[in-house]
């Protein structure tokens, strides 16, 4: 077997992504260089070849998925799911995590203005945050930070995907544009492999 | 849904007449905010009002209007959020209302708090505003829909990657037991059928228990004497032996009856026929 | 879109196998005798192409599933690659309970300031965790305790091995100097075997 073919396997048994680590295990022969290299080839070949899925990273790992513009086509089935739409609130205080992780409960109370301990215990639930140590002051309070998870939901390969305060101006302005475009961006999130 | 004339536009004209008198107030269903700053910054807004000059009467009656409708209905905790902000909002126009100097500091202008807070909200509404555009490019990609379940060959689970570091450095995060506020339930009968099976379960894990183990983690006196009893019931069942070294000394409990102990072999495990057991502390649960 | 790419897209996602007219629902310019051909042309594609995956007809519907001969690459890969790792949540309820145990529910949630159920399902299933008695109280709730497998996963002989919690920052400090001293050994080791 070839080491794409061992790969492309593997990849397309999993629901989640993969780090190339975790793929290397499929078999002894393979090094995560190997792994690297047969997911630049298969990314190429399904360019190529105009399939309908592509491999993309997110978090750490590699997933195969299905390319954005067949979305309107497979909104359609019922034996397709989707993937669920976060609360306001939820969005809200992950947002605040993620900028400002480590944080505590009470800070991202004082920047919502309302209590966050529910919503914060269904977002360390879905594992999108997780506590990630204790500050200092009375009674050591849990200190929360984003998850592996919260990459994979937002298609994002890191952090730094997200833009800084400075740029979000920016960003801003492009996703207005974007919306009154309303031309679906092939390209952008998640991230493929490779770019 | 908020109902703005053309009237109400004009919020941040001159003093003097309220833009707001004789004009319909402002519908708004609280539901759509996530809060007080939402709301508040909802108003200013949509007012185009300078956030840097918010006219803090104005904006007070406005906020107290939206929220009146809504209170009776809110959960208690939520009412009491708006009613907090309210709150300080009349505190800060009181404030404003005391006599200043003529050209005020931004620092000590009563407002600057407020203004601070808001736009840090609104900061973060602009990347939920990112988060929701992320999350709405991710829906678009779907994964493998169906993937067969290929059971782990037989034996072999798969191991954990957590390793002792990882589960003491989280062991270290826990913080420190607050000191017992015990209230008890009116004892609850506790049989001794229970105590008996606690034990067996605990000689799974550990070759001696601390006696009062059995008892002390509820605390009461029926519980110790059903311990007591499952204890002298065992002993008798030769299934442990009981040993305490001097008189108000530790009563642990050893798995396996004198016998097995004695013959140095059999169904317990072995402690060593000098029956001290101090010498292997290996399995033992302690208090 | 061509019809093949449509079609890929809906076996790839679709959690069920599909018929060829429920594939043609995907668009409504899609006929069932175009989603035959489209499936027989994909057929020959991934046949031409050596593709890990292949389109399989079960009962009525059709599916795509990698091809039998990667099984023991998967099967391989579920037994070793699978890493799954503890939570930062789950790992901290498993401190709570090692060393309060027997505790319920209730008290490990007052430690921790969120829910609890979820995380002590997973302990359970992995078996770290199990109930070992009930306490008093209304409704007389579980408690639960660490297991021998427990144990066994890091190396403990017995619930004494763990340090107390004082002596814990000493013991932390104590293995991370062992992580940072193991790093140049693993740099040497390809020169010693090359000498």
């Amino acid at each position: 077997m070839k080491p794409e073919q061992i790969v492309e396997a593997t990849l397309f048994a999993s629901q989640t992504p993969l780090t190339t680590s975790e793929i290397a295990r499929a078999d002894d022969e393979l090094s995560t260089a190997a792994v690297s290299d047969a997911i630049q080839a298969l990314r190429e070949a399904y360019e190529a070849e105009e399939r309908a899925f592509q491999i993309y990273e997110l978090g750490d790992g590699f997933q195969i998925l299905t390319r954005p513009e067949f979305a309107s086509y497979l909104e359609r089935f019922d034996s397709v799911a989707r993937s669920p739409y976060l609360s306001g609130a939820a969005l809200e205080t992950l947002a605040i995590v993620a900028y400002r992780q480590p944080i505590g409960r009470i800070e991202i109370e004082e920047v919502r203005g309302v209590g966050a301990s529910s919503v914060l215990r269904t977002l360390t639930d879905w594992e999108l945050v997780e506590v990630v140590g204790r500050g200092e002051g009375l009674g050591r309070p849990l200190l929360y930070g984003t998850t592996r998870r919260f990459l994979e939901h937002f298609g994002l390969r890191d952090l730094d995907e997200l833009p800084s305060p400075e740029e979000l101006p920016v960003v801003l302005a492009g996703l207005e544009e974007d919306a009154s475009d309303a031309e679906p961006d092939a390209a952008e999130a998640p991230t493929e492999a490779g770019a | 849904m908020i109902l703005a004339t053309p009237t109400e536009r004009t919020a941040n004209t001159p003093r003097g007449k309220s833009p707001l008198e004789g004009v319909e107030p402002f519908l708004v269903e609280l539901d759509r905010f996530q809060g007080p700053l939402d709301l508040l910054l909802h108003l200013i807004r949509a007012q185009d009002i300078d956030i840097f000059d918010i006219p803090i009467a104005h904006i007070t009656r406005q906020f107290q209007t939206a929220i009146a409708e809504g209170l009776d209905d809110m959960p208690l905790e939520r009412a009491g959020e708006f009613l907090e902000m309210a709150a300080s909002l009349v505190r800060i126009k009181a404030q404003l209302l005391l006599p200043r100097p003529e050209k005020l500091d931004w620092e000590e202008d009563p407002r600057a708090e407020l203004v601070r807070r808001l736009l840090e909200y609104e900061h973060f509404q602009d990347v939920v505003h990112v988060l929701e555009r992320a999350e709405a490019q991710r829906g678009r990609h779907f994964g493998k829909g169906y993937v067969p379940d290929r059971p782990a060959p037989e034996g072999m689970r798969p191991e954990l990657a957590v390793d002792l570091a990882d589960f003491l450095e989280a062991a270290s995060r826990i913080p420190e037991p607050p000191p017992p506020v015990r209230v008890r339930a009116p004892t609850k009968s506790v049989t001794v059928a229970e105590k008996v099976s606690l034990v067996r379960r605990l000689f799974e894990k550990a070759k001696r228990i601390a006696f009062e183990r059995l008892f002390e983690p509820w605390g009461t006196r029926a519980h110790a004497t059903a311990a007591f009893l499952a204890a002298l019931e065992l002993a008798r069942q030769q299934v442990l032996r009981i040993e305490q070294s001097k008189p108000f000394a530790p009563i642990w409990l050893f798995a396996g009856g004198w016998i097995a102990a004695t013959r140095g072999s059999g169904e317990g495990p072995d402690h060593g026929a000098d029956g001290s057991g101090d010498a292997n502390r290996a399995g033992d649960i302690e208090p």
